[in-house]
């Protein structure tokens, strides 16, 4: 195992890595921009570098300036995390070039999988389902005649694309042309590539991704699957494993066809299989994500195996330690991501200080944050305060347990998800498991936050916390009696002491 | 003493008396509580109502108030007796301000220059999302308040129609 | 399924209870002695009731005040947790004659395995092996005889008793009239009855415990062992399942005999079934726990079982929800003890306010609390602070979770065993999975805390403290700049926004 | 500022300035460190020393100060300047203490009994722990400071022998 390893990233999965490798002895450099100095991943990390501005371009997504850490502090190997330049394939080559180890895939897998063209080639090579499409060269005519062939709706996609970016639903074939054009104009400004093209669209589609672990010895397999369709603006919000839809059958084909997948491409080191199944349970390859996902836990969980571990041990040439009819799901685990944003004005994003954040405590609940008390949230990542996971027996009670810890958990001063999350959780079609990818549009459109008129209590409590704050001289002029004047402690004291009314 | 707050415009008295014994007689409005406080650590207050225990979280920041119970927070505004603190205007109506914190990536207007309803005047960015500004009525660009690359807050106006 | 339910109980157990009603929808009644006013059950609970001063039997021990809440606030059930009423037979009978339903076993069960002599006989006739004793009511001559023919060394022990009071260990038949005078005295004293009995003494033996659920409908299943060998002063310091000694076949014997000691006294409900090990790896019932133990967690952790819920839907009539088969081990979890108390000074007891409590964080790693910041730790009650429980993938992964869980742990205000358990999870004996009920006497006697000198670091702390919270017009005074005089939060709020080193 | 500290009795002062930019110079005896430090919340404090960020936790509580870092707790006891702080006396020696914070539930001497060496004269009992409190030499009881049913706490003592 290694000795030291740089953790390319910040936020929740930086905590995360650095944890588990706190656990295994391995020391830990963590690297942060001028925004993130004092973040709890600098605070956990044996050491902290600075490594630029703000903005992800000249820090977290400076490569050459994160080896560089990498090799003055004497890391062996590198953790990207997930988002930044964790699907950089350019990356992961100068990470190995400069003769340290990228816990990751190989870089082709990464670029192959990146060019959704050429993936949707190689996977239907290898048996694994893909939407029907056209992925030609051609002209505005042959689009045409292939849509036509397909059967509207189409949908329009970048080659290089991801995240719903330079997407385009046709409905009717007078629409193509113009689509092409804009899809083509927004996939050269983002991706830098304006190569597009056709699929079939399926209307209402589930989410369902399987994980899969290839170690470098020739062993694949898949971790079962999790349920992501609950999204917004393309974005999952709450994950869940086993899907309430597959049976003991889809699932077997789907794990199946998710290893050949990975197979396919020569693939090493933990990756996700996304697909899209119909309402007729029929199943595509959607993409492939060659990195560690934000919503792992619930596999974790499920499985009962540590992700980021296993990363660490395949990635330092270890083989897997079990096989796949070792493997098998026991319970049900969900996730929600807490966002400081606001549902009620279209998923905005929130800035400003977290005052106080008071996380749910309980058995079976997991919060894995990034952000906690006194950490202020800026608009140059991503607005996500924390995952909060829960295991339970079943899907009711994980049900149950997701409702309750939603229910105790506190972020004060930003706004945040979380009250539009317990709407969700208890909502009778998220509760039946009949969600698809367009939970959110169908059911929380013009959704707002519960008009709470102001209990008393906590009128009493503000009132209460005047008392306790204002210095007894002060308060003996406004007829308090003053008794205080001789606590020994002084008042920004943890255990002060103050209890005037205590029983 | 007696405290004033103010919550979506409606104004609260609350009046508290310590009593021997230590605990508080405390009046909100007509109803008269019998109430127990312990502060746990700073910001932090447990409190009986009868049999209901109850844990509060108080932050202070000027005349803010903001108080977390049973996991909702409530944002109050403390007024000085005697005096009513200003209101802050309702926000600018119209699409011409930012209405997320954000860095602008594009201005697709010129000063002067004469727009449609649903224009798209400035692209705004944060991680991952995309917003367009847009005219809400017809006219003419009076002055531009922001530059590719600025970074801008929620509120701030970002362009002034005539 | 109950719709309120009083807990009988206080500390981290009646937090863990009243979370699960909280989830199950379950309305909660507390109770709490005057020391205990502002506990954490007291604020979870929906109603808070006092019901005495803090001595126990005036209080938790007072089981007319109980059921008289009970009643008084429309419950239909009693938990009464562990301790306390736990295993009181007349408690059980109270509660049920008054209407309730009681979370736990039938007054018979509780009250045969409260009679040690009864329960070995019980147990004979059931085949559920017993360490050969003597129980006869003979006088001194008949106990000499026995012996002799038991073999030296003997333990003489108390019928009525539990927790190591009023046992002795005689190695030669000199010492035995004396030793049954004694504890004959002390188990008069302690228990009320005088009455003892004989057991070969079984040398360095292991403690390994099964867990059995049985419901009304005849169902009685086992959720496997946990090895509790750690224990100073015979109380329990660390947990752990699977045991590291035994294998399949040992396992199944141990697991079947505590399957036939809970249908041979009609058991129903959760209730742990103790046994001795040999060095032989002969296996010996102990005695049987008719209640919820404090070490359930890491059952609950490798079985996936929820033991709280599952008393409460037994106790309400359902049927289990599953068969011995569909039950199995996965990964290895490790409990660890949280006391309040001073290895270095025989284990006494420490008292007073825990001024500030951060406990660790992580993916597996589970904390159940009865002692948060501001908690005052008295002599009334147990000085038990909380439990934390880790699970891992195997023992190894367990235990370095463990130990690097124990190094985030802090309480500032009293002495902990901490630093001690950190020392014992590191031990190469513990490390081996080499544990006998002597390890803690073995391998830790005079132990004594590392001699910490100070680091510079904690110094600067200090007085960067001294320096923060010196009041601005203060500080001017003494040189500072007081740049921070219009700071406009109080110095006692969160987010107070001091940062004067802020990069 | 300079401030005193003592731990174990050894004395240590340690000197703050504040330098341009925010930072502090600390210096420990002849040791000096640049010090950036935010204060999270009341007694929460994030350092960096280098390239090491630490989180320390401080109670002040009188002069004591607990200081947890790493998840080793260290009581620091603050001097003022110029005049040393009184020491507090050893423990008295001897068994005839409380060693824990219990209740008396039995004596089992009288004022003026002689008594041997090792002889138990009081028992303490907490929750399920017993301790025997016994002569630690041959003499005789001058005065008993305790009776069945009190509760005494750490280092009270509970018998003088002669």
């Amino acid at each position: 195992m290694f000795s030291k390893l740089l953790v390319a990233n910040r936020g929740e999965i930086a905590v995360r890595i650095i944890r588990a490798c706190q656990e295994l002895g391995i020391r830990t450099v963590a690297v942060y921009s001028e925004a993130d100095a004092r973040a709890l991943h600098t605070l956990l990390a044996d050491e902290a570098h600075l490594i630029g501005p703000p903005s992800p371009v000249e820090s977290y997504l400076h490569a050459e300036r994160l080896i560089e850490v990498a090799l003055k502090t004497g890391c062996e190997a590198v953790h990207p995390g997930y988002g930044f330049l964790a699907e950089n394939a350019a990356f992961a080559e100068t990470v190995r070039a400069a003769g340290l180890t990228f816990v990751g895939p190989p870089a082709e897998a990464i670029r192959l999988m990146g060019d959704k063209v050429a993936a949707r080639a190689r996977m239907a090579q290898a048996d694994v389902p893909v939407v029907p499409g056209y992925e030609g060269e051609g002209d505005v005519d042959e689009f045409l005649a292939a849509a036509r062939a397909l059967g509207y709706p189409v949908l329009v996609k970048a080659a290089g694309g991801g995240g719903g970016r330079g997407m385009r639903v046709v409905a009717r074939e007078a629409d193509l042309p113009a689509a092409l054009d804009t899809a083509r104009r927004e996939a050269r400004n983002a991706f830098g590539s304006d190569r597009v093209y056709l699929e079939k669209y399926v209307d209402r589609p589930r989410h369902i991704e399987f994980q899969v672990l290839a170690d470098h010895h020739g062993h694949v397999v898949h971790l079962f699957e999790r349920e992501c369709s609950v999204q917004r603006r393309h974005q999952k919000i709450i994950e869940e494993s086993p899907s309430p839809v597959l049976d003991e059958e889809l699932r077997r084909h789907m794990g199946a066809a998710a290893v050949a997948a990975a197979r396919a491409v020569g693939y090493v080191n933990a990756g996700t299989v996304e697909f899209l199944v119909d309402a007729e349970r029929r199943f595509y390859f959607l993409e492939m994500n060659t990195r560690l996902q934000v919503e792992h836990p619930v596999t974790e969980l499920v499985v009962g195996v540590d992700l980021v571990k296993a990363q660490l041990a395949i990635a330092a040439g270890e083989p897997l330690p079990f096989t796949q009819a070792e493997l098998s799901q026991r319970g049900h685990a969900i996730e929600c991501r807490i966002y400081a944003e606001d549902p009620a004005r279209g998923f905005l994003p929130a800035t400003g200080r977290v005052v106080r954040a008071v996380e749910p405590v309980g058995p079976w609940v997991r919060v894995d944050a990034g952000i906690t008390t006194g950490d202020t949230i800026t608009h140059y990542y991503d607005p996500m305060i924390a995952k909060l996971i829960v295991w339970g027996e079943h899907r009711d009670d994980a049900l149950r347990r997701m409702a309750w810890a939603l229910d105790q958990y506190i972020i004060m001063g930003v706004t945040t998800n979380i009250t539009f999350l317990r709407d969700v959780v208890r909502h009778p079609a998220f509760q039946r498991g009949d969600i698809t990818t367009d939970f959110v549009e169908r059911y929380f459109v013009g959704w707002r936050p519960p008009d709470t008129s102001v209990p008393d209590e906590v009128l009493i409590a503000a009132a209460l916390a005047e008392q306790a704050d204002t210095p007894p001289a002060v308060r003996a002029n406004h007829g308090d009696s003053g008794e205080r004047a001789g606590d020994p402690f002084s008042p920004w004291n943890v255990a002060d002491g103050f209890r005037p009314g205590r029983v | 003493m007696e405290y004033h707050y103010e919550v979506n415009g409606t104004r609260y008295t609350v009046r508290v008396d310590q009593e021997e014994g230590g605990h508080y007689r405390v009046t909100v409005g007509e109803r008269t509580y019998v109430v127990q406080a312990e502060r746990r650590e700073p910001g932090v207050f447990d409190l009986s109502v009868g049999t209901r225990y109850l844990r509060a979280y108080v932050v202070q920041t000027g005349t803010r108030r903001l108080v977390a119970l049973d996991a909702n927070t409530y944002v109050l505004e403390r007024l000085r007796e005697g005096r009513r603190q200003r209101h802050l205007g309702a926000p600018h109506a119209g699409q011409l301000e930012a209405q997320m914190p954000g860095q602008v990536i594009a201005v697709l207007v010129e000063e002067g220059q004469e727009v449609d309803v649903g224009q798209p005047l400035v692209i705004l960015e944060a991680m991952k999302m995309e917003l367009r500004i847009v005219a809400p009525r017809a006219g003419r660009v009076r002055a531009l308040r922001c530059q590719p690359g600025d970074v801008v807050d929620r509120g701030q106006q970002l362009v002034e129609l005539e």
